[in-house]
């Protein structure tokens, strides 16, 4: 068995998320798809997988051209993918979702299949029980069992390690080796260059929209590196603040927020310094940050403030008391689509009496559009942005004098170039006093900036670190819940 | 007797004068759909009439009530109508009275008729003598629903008469009560049954016709009276849901029949289980009306006209009439004969006292007979009745 | 009694089949705003072609074609022009109910072929239910059929388990293999073939004939009652049950002094009742008492399809 | 960029596609029924504007519609379906008849407190189907439909029961307001107060929404609600805001139309105003600046139909339906043309 892409395009708009690329992957390979944030991985697999149409390019499996006109084609074929978030239907039950799709009709039997090919891995289902109540972790062992039932003889799992505990990654990576063993292809798409080392035999590198090199594993780390970013990684640290006043303070707080709740934690953060918050994705990271900035409601406990206490009042208030708080999803919780970058600062500015001075509004947009190399006119509205761009302007909308910034990850899916930038800019902000907390998905990142690294594992605050003292290996064990110090 | 027509006349009008017949542009305000087998096509039909009698030319507005015609008040349309040259005016419902006396004030000039109205009554109680080109015309449809009422009474095998009414006011509790008085005495005379044993229900839906989401709907209280028991459905209301919906129980079986109302074609919507309709014959009256305006002799006065006992279906005489249906039985119809002979020589008049109002209060003492004023200004239903004489 | 219910099991036939038809659509994810409208000319359209050609059957037709040319017309907004489904919802109700009174005009007040009756021998013979359920016109034992399918279609069903995974994540049914919008478009076509059903049954059997705006209203009452139905056709089928019985009440409690003027307005009932069914389903007794009580929770939920009123677009 | 000029040039000229279209599609209609479509159409303009009375007529009707259109504006702005504005228009139309019954205060004090009361009136239902949305998370067009019909039976109920005529039960309507109630009028119909509320009201609500921060705090909470609150925007005032002006504008709408139109109460009240607003609201893509003229438009074709059947004997349900088609077809082309813009984009750079 083999198969080949070859030379597939896709573009959205403007951006050539695939510009002609071509993969071959043989039998029994575990075969690594590395790449930078928004590299075109995903969009690829997404074609392998007949969910999206190339503009141009033929899959081959096993020397026949497939047509590929919808997952379902895909799925005849042999080919299943398990995507980023995992497609299943939270209100269904378990078996409903596994049978949905399914051309086999009988639900008896099916279960019986779910419980037989799921045990083969040491996976467990309550059949009955909502999809809803699974976590990350077990809606992809659902999937996987389900394409297998399928008969997947391909198996694609774009980014199967983001969200999922170190017990379930292990029980993973073992399941991929098995099948890999039996004979089929499994493609594993990263951009952990460390998760790809230990898991696959090849990996072809992606960069921009194209396939810039494939190499048989264990490679030197630093090639890798150099093909996924096109350069050296450079680490620019950062000197170690001096911690002012304390900023905001959590005392004995316990959180409910559907999947996760936060018990007892007490954490305080003051001025200069910079908190990472670490962890899989649904550990805690995002309620704590909300906690923060007052989005959720502490069911005990307390939220103080430069000495006031903020405890069950609102947002807004929050606001007030200067502590500011910017979510991972820039144009869903961030930016307004349709909406102008004059009137971004309007809305985010103080209000000078009821009446706008348009003439003014767009002479200071101007301003601060140069002052922070933002690409793009007055009028320009927020979706007609590139993610870089619009994350500069999000902090061009912070005032000045914010005392304390929560961020989710701050450089999600930038360049390195823009990521640069982001960070200098919060980095000239503590130096002004503000407090940072931030979480992120990049380890690297928060070795780099952090001063302290809170570390969530299943909902609850697993481990608080000196950042200093600590390094990614330690921290990757930590984030999946297995403390080795 | 009362069978005659009875005239009361107010102040004469000055009016103007149109040469001949031919020249005559008249206008005709309706209030439902001018096809609806029922009020507003009687009205059309005898309008269509008048075109044919005189060569005059129609204008027409129908469904003109403020659920149809939001932007149209009834002033505007007899403004419009005086506009476009109409020489005389009918407002032929009840529902206009507002509009009607806007517009007769700010067309002074102008002749018009409110059917079914009063503002010309001199003993009436709401005489408008100001009103000098306002006149009324409204058929003696008693004698029609009497006989509505004695053919259902006739017929019924429950014992059980429905009556599927309007709004409430003072035309329709004299016409419910009308019917009751009919059947009650045929029921009694011709059957030799109890009058106690006759339940008679009324049912009001709160306006002339259906109005989705304002009125009841009396597709709903027609099959509800057959649901508890009733087989005769006589119909108050201006269309036909009545007739319709008796024909399609009988079609599934059941034996109910139903008295459309108004026109005289309203029987064809369910020929079979009508027991024959009462209608208004507003051609004749009209075309007095008209030829008056021609002449330049047009008073606006009250007319509360009965029908042509000689031949009481007569087109060019009589105002009501009555036309048997298919429905009706050989031995009923012969029963229905006597009592409308009984009418016409006035040996039958059902308007004697005693009669009691349906809350003990009297309305005629034993041998008292109606006036006029009393019939017309009818202020509860009658004593023996199941029903709301008023809202509250 | 058992005749009173009788009529109030066939007057609602009708909006059994809307309410049916419009759970279908909106569990596919697509909400068809026109109900009003369609019911209206589907009702006329249905009279009309019943008059001309004698035939009951072709009558029905005609009136489903009519509505589903509405609902594909939705379905094609949505998808194919990305447009608001409520937009054009709206638009549609407004234009069809004016079409329907311009068109229908010649056919007001004629008489037309009825749906035929038809009592099911020895089943009607039982006592109560036998006059309850088995002695009606064709088109209320189809409603029953209606309700049925829809209900063992959507629950017991291996492709009624995909139109409400396409109405819940259409995402995750497209990756399943499942043409979403391919089915939305079907889905949306066969509600409206129901709601045409509807309109047909008003003016060929429970409202038999034609006048304008003869069913006026009864749209909007079927939307709010798939709502209160929590998109469950048989609780839908009880809402509709419920709104007959509501109009009979009306007329019982006219005479009771008490209530005139206020029994008039029983009638608008439905709505409250579904607004109050919004309102409870959002608070947070209601939710601990869900939590504890699975069973009643399931029964009482009103989730609507996270996927409704949403554009599928493939990449 | 290149292709933007072409594409906005086009976007100009869907309105005229689409009323081509629409004009073609009711001609059609007409021409079927066996009138003349030209014919027809000179008496739509003769029958709105002929005469100084139907003109009176036409901008007395135009009124209580310009009123509900420009509320609906704020609503859509922020994103609100507010199909309870039939409602609201009932709601002012209660409150302000209440005034016109009850209160005794000469023309002036009547009047002024009918306008408040309707006001009130409309803006309170506004509210409540407002605070259902924000607190109940009832959608508003759910919630707004049973209001709507609440509203209404309310008014049957008023009118067949506690403010009937004298020995009448009837859900035809009150009896006539004293003439102290009629909004005064100059020649028989054309009512300046009506016409300065109406003018009022659509130049404010341009004026809100183009020059002032809560017209643009309005529109951001409509886009996207979520990113308006975490910018530091209180969004359930600015929902509850909305609503509150757009049912208070409907609610002066209903007080037009029983103080200075009806001069009584009558169930249909609200002459259907609030949904015809919504399409004219479609077909102004929810502009304040185009709403005038659009719904003077829609109040000719409303207004002229009734002569379309006194002199054709076409039914005049022919008005609504060139009212839809243009809305349909015009949605329809502006959604095609918003496809090929998507579309188009792609091609140009290549
Ligand atoms: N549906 C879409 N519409 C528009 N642009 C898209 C769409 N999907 C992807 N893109 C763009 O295509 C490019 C490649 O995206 P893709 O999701 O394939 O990247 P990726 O390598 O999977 O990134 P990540 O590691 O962040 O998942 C990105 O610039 C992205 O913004
Ligand atoms: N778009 C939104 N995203 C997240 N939460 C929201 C959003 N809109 C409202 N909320 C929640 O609703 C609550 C009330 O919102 P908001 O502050 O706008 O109401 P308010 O009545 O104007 O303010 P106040 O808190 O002063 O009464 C907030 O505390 C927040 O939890
Ligand atoms: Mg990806
Ligand atoms: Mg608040």
């Amino acid at each position: 068995m083999s198969l080949e892409l070859r030379d597939i395009r896709k573009r959205f708009g403007a951006v050539r998320a695939n510009d002609g690329v071509s993969l071959q992957v043989e039998e029994g390979a575990l075969h690594g798809l590395l790449g930078e944030n928004g590299a075109g991985k995903s969009t690829l697999m997404k074609v392998l997988s007949g969910f999206i149409e190339a503009d141009a390019g033929q899959v081959i499996l096993n020397g026949r051209h497939l047509e590929m006109s919808s997952p379902r084609d895909a799925i005849t074929a042999g080919i299943g993918m398990l995507h980023q978030d995992p497609l299943v239907f939270l209100p269904f039950s378990v078996l409903d979702n596994f049978v949905l799709g399914s051309p086999n009709a009988n639900r008896v039997e099916a279960g019986a299949e779910l419980r037989r090919i799921g045990a083969g891995f040491g996976f467990s289902f309550d059949l009955t029980a909502p999809a809803r109540s699974l976590t990350v972790g077990e809606r992809q062992q659902l999937e996987i069992v389900r394409l297998l039932w399928l008969g997947a003889k391909v198996l694609i799992l774009d980014e199967p390690t983001t969200g999922i505990s170190a017990t379930q990654q292990a029980l993973l990576f073992e399941t991929l080796r098995t099948l890999a063993a039996q004979g089929m292809i499994v493609i594993f798409v990263s951009h952990k260059l460390e998760e790809v080392e230990a898991l696959c035999d090849r990996v072809t590198v992606m960069r921009r929209g194209k396939a810039v090199g494939d190499v048989e594993l264990p490679a030197p780390m630093d090639q890798l590196v150099e093909m996924m970013f096109g350069r050296p990684l450079e680490v620019t640290g950062r000197k170690p603040g001096g911690p002012g006043e304390i900023a905001l303070e959590l005392t004995d707080v316990c959180v409910d927020d559907r999947l996760v709740s936060l018990e007892d934690l007490s954490m305080s953060v003051r001025h200069g310094e910079i908190i990472g918050l670490a962890g899989l994705e649904g550990s805690g990271q995002r309620t704590l940050l909300r906690t923060c900035a007052g989005l959720i409601e502490p069911k005990s406990g307390s939220v103080r403030a430069a000495g006031v206490d903020l405890t069950s009042r609102g947002y807004h208030h929050h606001l007030s008391s200067r502590i500011h708080y910017l979510p991972a999803g820039r144009l869903e919780e961030g930016l307004i689509r349709g909406v102008t970058i004059t009137e971004h600062f309007l809305l985010a500015g103080e209000q000078t009496g009821p009446i706008i001075d348009w003439a003014e509004a767009r002479r200071r947009a101007d301003e601060m559009l140069r002052e922070h190399s933002i690409v793009g006119t007055t009028e320009s509205t927020a979706e007609s942005l590139s993610g870089g761009n619009q994350q500069r302007l999000l902090l061009a909308l912070m005032p000045d004098d914010v005392a304390v910034l929560l961020m989710e990850h701050p450089t999600r899916g930038l360049d390195l170039a823009s990521a640069d930038w982001v960070w200098n800019r919060l980095l000239a902000r503590v130096a002004g006093e503000t407090a940072i907390v931030f979480s992120s998905a990049d380890l690297d990142e928060l070795l780099r900036y952090s001063d302290r690294i809170v570390v969530f594992f299943g909902g609850r605050v697993f481990k608080v670190l000196d950042a200093r003292s600590t390094d990614s290996e330690r921290l990757a064990h930590l984030i999946g819940g297995r403390d080795v110090a | 007797g009362d069978d005659d027509a009875t005239t009361t006349t107010g102040a004469a009008a000055t009016t103007t004068t149109a040469a001949a017949g031919e020249d005559l542009v008249f206008g005709m305000i309706l209030v439902g759909p001018q096809n609806d087998h029922g009020w507003s096509q009687a009205h059309y039909e005898a309008g269509q009439y008048l075109e044919q009698q005189l060569g005059a030319t129609m204008i027409v507005l129908d469904r003109v009530n403020p659920a149809d015609r939001p932007e149209t008040p009834v002033e505007q349309v007899i403004d419009d109508m005086v506009a476009q040259g109409a020489q005389l005016v009918f407002a032929t419902s009840d529902d206009m009275k507002d509009g009607a006396l806007l517009g007769a004030e700010r067309n002074p000039e102008v002749p018009m008729i409110w059917s079914s109205g009063d503002n010309a009554w001199v003993d009436g109680k709401d005489y408008r003598a100001d009103l000098a080109n306002l006149g009324n015309v409204m058929g003696r449809m008693e004698y029609g629903k009497m006989i509505a009422g004695c053919a259902a009474a006739l017929t019924t095998e429950t014992g059980k008469i429905g009556y599927l009414g309007p709004l409430i006011n003072d035309e329709t509790r004299r016409l419910a009560n009308s019917v009751f008085l009919g059947a009650r005495y045929c029921w009694e005379n011709y059957l030799g049954n109890d009058p106690a044993d006759l339940e008679f229900s009324v049912n009001w839906i709160g306006f002339w016709f259906n109005i989705p989401g304002v009125t009841l709907d009396p597709t709903v209280v027609a099959n509800d009276f057959f649901d508890s028991g009733v087989d005769v459905i006589i119909s108050g209301i201006d269309t036909t849901e009545g007739l319709v919906v008796a024909g399609q129980r009988a079609a599934g079986g059941e034996t109910v029949w139903a008295v459309p109302y108004d026109f005289e074609g309203a029987c064809e919507e369910a020929p079979e289980v009508c027991l024959g309709v009462p209608y208004f014959n507003w051609g004749p009256r009209y075309l007095e009306v008209a030829q008056s305006v021609i002449d330049g002799t047009f008073t606006a006065d009250f007319q509360w006209l009965g029908p042509d006992w000689d031949d009481i279906n007569n087109p060019e005489t009589s105002s009501v009439g009555w036309l048997n249906g298919d429905g009706l039985g050989a031995d009923a119809a012969t029963d229905l004969e006597t009592f409308i002979a009984g009418l016409a020589d006035g040996s039958i008049n059902l308007y004697v006292g005693p009669l009691n109002y349906q809350d003990g209060s009297v309305f005629l003492a034993d041998g008292e007979v109606a006036t006029d004023f009393q019939i017309w200004y009818t202020e509860q239903l009658l004593e023996g009745m199941i029903g709301a004489s008023s809202a509250g | 009694m058992e005749a009173t219910i009788a009529t109030i099991v066939a007057t609602a036939a009708p909006l059994v089949y809307a309410t049916v038809g419009e759970t279908i659509a909106e569990k596919a994810g697509v909400i068809n705003l026109s109900l009003d409208g369609s019911i209206l000319l589907s009702a006329m359209t249905g009279f009309a072609t019943t008059y001309v050609t004698g035939s009951v059957m072709l009558g029905f037709l005609a009136a489903m074609l009519v509505s589903m040319v509405i609902a594909a017309l939705i379905a094609f907004a949505s998808i194919e022009l990305k447009l608001n489904q409520i937009a054009i919802g709206f638009v549609l109700t407004l234009l069809a109910a004016e079409l329907s009174s311009f068109l229908g005009r010649p056919y007001v007040g004629v008489r037309g072929t009825s749906v035929p009756h038809w009592r099911v021998p020895l089943l009607s013979d039982i006592p109560f239910l036998g006059k309850v359920l088995f002695d009606h016109n064709l088109s209320v034992y189809g409603s029953f059929l209606a309700l049925i399918a829809a209900y063992v279609f959507i629950f017991r069903t291996k492709r009624g388990l995909e139109l409400q995974g396409i109405g819940e994540r259409p995402e995750a049914a497209f990756a399943r293999g499942i043409p979403v919008n391919r089915m939305r478009y079907l889905y949306t076509v066969i509600g409206g073939a129901l709601v045409g059903i509807a309109g047909a049954a008003y003016s060929l059997d429970v409202k038999f004939g034609w006048r304008e705006n003869l069913t006026l209203n009864f749209g909007w009452i079927a939307l709010a009652i798939v709502i209160f139905g929590g998109w469950h056709p048989v609780r839908a089928a009880f809402g509709c049950y419920l709104f007959g019985a509501l109009q009979v009440l009306a007329l019982k409690l006219q005479p009771v002094s008490a209530f005139q003027g206020v029994s008039q307005i029983l009638p608008i009932l439905p709505f409250v009742l579904m607004i109050f069914t919004l309102v409870i389903v959002y608070l947070d007794w209601f939710r601990r008492f869900g939590e504890r009580h699975p069973r009643w929770r399931r029964l009482l939920s009103s989730e609507p399809p996270a996927g409704i009123g949403r554009v599928f677009e493939r990449e | 960029m290149t292709h933007r000029r072409p594409v906005l040039h086009f976007r100009a000229g869907s309105r005229l596609i689409a009323v081509a279209l629409a004009l073609g599609f009711t001609s059609l209609l007409v021409a079927v029924a066996g009138a003349s479509p030209i014919e027809t159409f000179r008496l739509l303009w003769d029958g709105s504007l002929g005469t100084g009375d139907k003109f009176a007529n036409t901008v007395m009707t135009w009124v209580p519609l310009v009123l509900a259109s420009a509320g609906l504006v704020i609503t859509f702005s922020a994103g609100l379906w507010n199909i309870g504005v039939e409602g609201q228009i009932v709601m002012g139309a209660i409150a302000a008849s209440w005034v016109a019954r009850e209160v005794d205060l000469g023309t002036a004090g009547i009047i002024t407190l009918a306008i408040l009361a309707g006001l009130a009136g409309g803006l309170l239902w506004g509210l409540l189907a407002g605070a259902l949305r924000v607190y109940g998370r009832v959608n508003e067009i759910f919630g707004g439909l049973g209001l709507d019909f609440v509203a209404t039976g309310l008014v049957v109920y008023l009118v067949i029961g506690p403010w009937k005529r004298a020995g009448i039960a009837s859900t035809s309507g009150t009896d006539p307001f004293p003439r102290e109630a009629w909004l005064p009028t100059i020649g028989n119909k054309l009512a300046p107060i009506a016409v300065i509320l109406a003018v009022l009201a659509v130049v404010g609500v341009y004026a809100l929404m183009r020059g002032t921060y809560f017209g643009l705090r309005l529109k951001a909470v409509g886009a996207n609600a979520t990113s308006a609150f975490i910018i530091g925007i209180r969004t359930h005032r600015y929902l509850l805001a909305a609503m509150a002006i757009g049912g208070a504008l409907a609610g002066v709408a209903g007080t037009v139309q029983v103080i200075g139109f009806q001069h009584k109460l009558v169930p249909a009240i609200s002459g259907g105003y609030g949904f015809l607003g919504i399409l004219v609201v479609l077909l102004a893509a929810y502009r304040a600046a185009f709403i005038a003229p659009i719904a003077f438009f829609f109040v000719m074709i409303s207004v002229g139909s009734s002569q379309l059947s006194l002199r054709l004997g076409l039914d005049s349900s022919i008005g609504g339906v060139i009212q839809g088609t243009l809305v349909l077809v015009a949605v329809l082309v502006g959604g095609w043309q918003a496809q090929r813009a998507r579309h188009g984009a792609v091609a140009v750079e290549d």
